[in-house]
């Protein structure tokens, strides 16, 4: 974990309002682990107390690139900047995705920027799986490429059948599963909208597959001080609170209360 | 030159004046790989009641122009908690650890502070009044003169540690609350903590926040808690510790130059981890350029 | 659709909900080149006592984070200076002229309040009692709940304009002066003013203010104005006018939610002169999208 | 008196900490009398809510230009801006100078952005006059092509001697007055820091020259409501306040309270 001044590389906008930023971070890159994120200063939004919290994208050597979206003022603020400008981050944070285990197969459902956060994932890891991407349209699909180029297949669905298969993500994994899963013991890694992490959760706790989901709570401090970022996991035969900053933002689909989800 | 900035809290003796301000800062492992602890002044750690607690609902926390508003609910893991869990951490630092304080009725304070009194390592008490008391209704104990003044006594019965209550910013008149804290034996006051405040989600149609209302901070308040700093710091001979806003050496600076004799550093620190080291440093490198050899040289030296 | 946003508050009848905050808009001729006057709800003019007041030396206001500080000091030209200077202008809008009231002792605030009865085209009076009593010592108006009765009792019986005391923030319980401006025959309320703050400079040592102290306005205190409006709208039955660094029409709204019937806009003319014209268009936007016929059907529909 | 959304034709730094920017402004930029100022709302300064008050320096057309410093927050921030990109001002504002008096000889006085505040005077006085730029070194004098072009004479001081004279420009105003002024009955028009307004304005009444001076106040509003920009004017045996902002920014030397500047 460290703070430092990055400098930007490139910043470019994608597709979809999403921007890509290649940064270079020497302290902090070369420690990202899959699913870690890092928490944005956004420079000129001095009216902001907070940071942004990012997921990693991808992380080469001394350099590392988020994918984002504009939603908001932070965001917004966040495409003026230019190659050559410093931005102040935090990182890496949390506790990320596991290493996939042996004798298990890799499968990654993703949607929004759960496509950039699994990249990672997919590049260490030692199977080549299956990847699952959803969102509305065309333009909301990251990455394929990115995962195409790793040697992994990835299945597009979209709610208006402008790219892949017509439906949600959902679909498209009960059909693999049908079709091809039998044999394989597939575990689950996932990280994209709260609905889309429930539903996968709730088939993953049926069949008994491990699942990693990406828990990412709206954030204070980033690194566990603050308590702004908790959520309900089981404890025994109650809950308590853990921090998405720390001891997530990824967790085991086990543990999450998932009833407590808004 | 090399200035003195060690000041000396109502017996709790700190390399510089700058604390971390209390739930800004965890319990201290939090920030100790991005902050040296033991450059900072002072620790006041996160609010500590008897037993442990959960805290509120989220959503805890909402962004505001200039500030923060909070509304964590004082989750923690109770005072046998704290010293079986973080103690045995915070001892392997040379800083002053300062415990922050609440109870649920006046007997709890009591027995908290009673508590704490016979755990080395502990270099004082921060009292927080900014909660209701829950045995006599609706009464806060830090806009309630008399509710006020009884804790305050009885912690002081119960602790002989450094005390140091830590005032409401709600009050119409906060000279009040300061001297009162001075005549029941504090040996310091802090202030000001968050301010009474709200958001509303348009969409929703709720509060922001699951507690409904929350305390301001950051930015936002500074001009309100300098004002409240300078007026307590005239009402007392006992020292005042300034926080609000407090986001930079000028503004830690304003805030001693209005009379307090140390600071805090609260939401800033979210915003940017080592604030308080850079905030001690430049506080030192401001004493050097302008030749003051010593703090003391500087507190309180408002011309007004 | 075309919503009805028009809004009765204790008597005034306004077009739309949104007016001028009192010292932010001058008289009414300084903004009318930007500003179309008869699209405002109400124009609240800067504060009139007895006699021409010359205010505080200068300066007068200064930036902070997200807001304003000023101490102008309340200069003006009294009662028949205001009468002959601006109200022959003021008749010729069709527009409610409220006049924001002061003075230094109750009998002038209620003798202000018996001159104005006898104009004509003022369509009602909001009292500031954010100034201290200079006859009965450090006693302020505005945070003593008898003197803060004693002053709304005697305008009452002055005056039979619809009467709307500014409640100070900086008291602890809100509720309390809400009810009492009821209990003494207000027509409706108004809050927040200005919260008393300071800024101090580092290289002169002096406050920035002339003053010392003033008071804090802009979006920085929007969310204490939130939380006091809402408590003093529960607390209450005549309407009450929210107001703390309203700037565009969602923050209106949040104000109108939670419990408000009508606003005003202070700081934000400063920064954008038709910011009221622009917040009351937003606010028939807003009721339009969302299919709202009346501002009866928003107004206090707070979930919480 | 117009509120509008100017755009961005041209913004380049001149010199000592200066910046030109010239913008589209159809609906303020014909009303600009000489010694006005607009107000301008800096972008992307969300935690500011006053605008910042800079003296008009050229007016063609639909378009004008302010010559301003980078001394603090809304400067440094101005400084972004591109051309294109939009920016909200009011104005104009303020009674600037009068037209020189005919019969008389103008004379101008100016430090700082003064020299471009009296621009304008000097393009539109019938009469081309002599005008004295002071300032601590070279880079702090400004325009002195402009005014040369406009047939005026221009006199330099500054105080480390990098350029024309050294010393102050009241230095070089009195040696004028002795060498050439004699016979000619001046007029004054003056801006600059207070300490320069003072001594000309000493000057002035002691001469009996009419002299105007620019008087640059901190600003709130900019349009006389909020009583921020007050200074003393003599009324009578007495005093009354009067706004920089309304009455002002240009005062008649004789109704300023000078002892009460600081
Ligand atoms: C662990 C984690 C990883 C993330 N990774 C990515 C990523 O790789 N790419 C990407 O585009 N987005 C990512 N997000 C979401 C991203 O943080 C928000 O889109 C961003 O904070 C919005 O800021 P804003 O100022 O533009 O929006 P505003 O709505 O103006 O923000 C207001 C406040 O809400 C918070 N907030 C708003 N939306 C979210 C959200 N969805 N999640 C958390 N906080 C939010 C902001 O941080 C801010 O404090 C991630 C969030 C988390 C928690
Ligand atoms: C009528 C008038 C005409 C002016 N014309 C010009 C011009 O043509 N070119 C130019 O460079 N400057 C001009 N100034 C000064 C200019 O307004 C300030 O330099 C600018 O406001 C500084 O803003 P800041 O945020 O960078 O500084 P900060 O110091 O961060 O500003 C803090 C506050 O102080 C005010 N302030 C600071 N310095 C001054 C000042 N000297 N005068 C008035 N207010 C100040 C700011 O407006 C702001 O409200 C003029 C001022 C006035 C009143
Ligand atoms: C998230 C958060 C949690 C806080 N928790 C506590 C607490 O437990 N006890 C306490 O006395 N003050 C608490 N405070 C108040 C701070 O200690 C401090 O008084 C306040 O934040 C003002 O300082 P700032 O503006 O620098 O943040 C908390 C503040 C924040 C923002
Ligand atoms: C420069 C200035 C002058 C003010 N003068 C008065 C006044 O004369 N009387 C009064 O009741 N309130 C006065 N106020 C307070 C405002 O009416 C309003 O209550 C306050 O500014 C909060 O609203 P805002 O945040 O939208 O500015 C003044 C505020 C400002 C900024
Ligand atoms: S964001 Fe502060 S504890 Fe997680
Ligand atoms: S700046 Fe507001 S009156 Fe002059």
């Amino acid at each position: 974990m460290n703070l430092e001044h990055a400098i930007v590389i490139d910043h470019q906008p994608i597709q979809g309002g999403y921007n890509l930023l290649h940064m270079r971070a020497p302290a902090v890159a070369p420690k990202v682990k899959p699913g870690q994120f890092i928490h944005v200063k956004v420079p000129h939004l001095e009216e902001c107390v907070l940071r942004r919290p990012f997921s990693v994208f991808r992380a080469d050597g001394d350099t590392l690139a988020i994918l984002y979206k504009d939603v908001g003022k932070g965001t917004h603020t966040l495409r003026y900047l230019k190659a050559g400008e410093s931005l102040s981050i935090l990182g890496p944070l949390g506790h990320g995705f596991p290493a996939p285990q042996t004798g298990r197969y890799p499968v990654i459902v993703a949607g929004g920027y759960g496509m950039a956060a699994l990249y990672l994932t997919a590049r260490t890891s030692p199977v080549k799986g299956v990847a699952f991407f959803g969102g509305r349209a065309a333009k909301d699909i990251l990455c394929v490429s990115d995962f195409e180029a790793l040697g992994w297949t990835v299945h597009v669905t979209t709610e208006d059948g402008s790219l892949g298969r017509r439906g949600i993500v959902t679909d498209a994994l009960d059909a693999w599963w049908k079709a091809e899963g039998a044999g394989r013991a597939p575990e689950l890694f996932v990280c994209g909208p709260g609905g889309m992490l429930k539903a996968v959760a709730a088939r993953a706790l049926q069949q008994g597959w491990p699942a990693w989901t990406s828990m990412d709570n709206n954030m204070g401090c980033g690194v566990g001080a603050c308590l702004t970022c908790v959520l309900k996991v089981k404890d025994g035969d109650g809950w308590t609170w853990a921090r998405a900053c720390r001891e997530g933002p990824v967790f085991d689909a086990r543990d999450v209360v998932w009833e407590e989800l808004a | 030159m090399n200035p003195d900035v060690s000041v000396n809290i109502g017996g709790i003796r700190m390399k510089n004046p700058v604390m971390t301000a209390s739930g800004t800062f965890g319990y201290g492992p939090e920030y100790a790989e991005l902050v040296d602890l033991n450059q900072l002044g002072a620790i006041v750690v996160k609010g500590i009641c008897l037993n442990p607690t959960k805290g509120n609902p989220t959503p805890r926390t909402a962004e505001v122009a200039s500030g923060l508003l909070n509304a964590i609910g004082l989750p923690g893991p109770g005072v046998d908690g704290f010293v079986s869990e973080y103690m045995p951490f915070l001892r392997n630092y040379d800083v002053p650890v300062i415990v922050n304080i609440w109870g649920k009725t006046v007997e709890e304070y009591a027995e908290v502070a009673a508590r704490f009194d016979a755990v080395p390592g502990i270099a004082g008490l921060e009292v927080n009044v900014s909660c209701p008391n829950i045995k006599e209704g609706s009464a806060l104990f830090g806009t309630d003169i008399r509710m006020f003044e009884r804790v305050v006594k009885e912690i002081r019965k119960a602790t002989k540690l450094p005390l140091m209550p830590k005032l409401a910013p709600n009050v119409s008149d906060i000279a009040e609350y300061a001297r009162c804290a001075e005549a029941c034996g504090a040996d310091a006051i802090s202030l000001i903590n968050s301010f009474p405040a709200m958001g509303v989600d348009l969409k929703t149609r709720k509060p922001v926040l699951a507690n409904k209302t929350g305390g301001l901070t950051g930015p936002a308040i500074k001009p309100i808690a300098l004002r409240l700093v300078w007026l307590a710091a005239k009402a007392v001979k006992i020292p005042v510790v300034g926080m609000g806003g407090i986001t930079t050496a000028e503004d830690a600076l304003e805030f001693l130059m209005v009379g307090a004799s140390a600071v805090a550093v609260g939401t800033a620190s979210f915003t940017t981890p080592d604030t308080a080291l850079r905030v001690a440093q430049g506080i030192r490198d401001f004493m050097a350029r302008e030749g003051l050899s010593s703090l003391s040289h500087w507190v309180g030296t408002l011309k007004a």
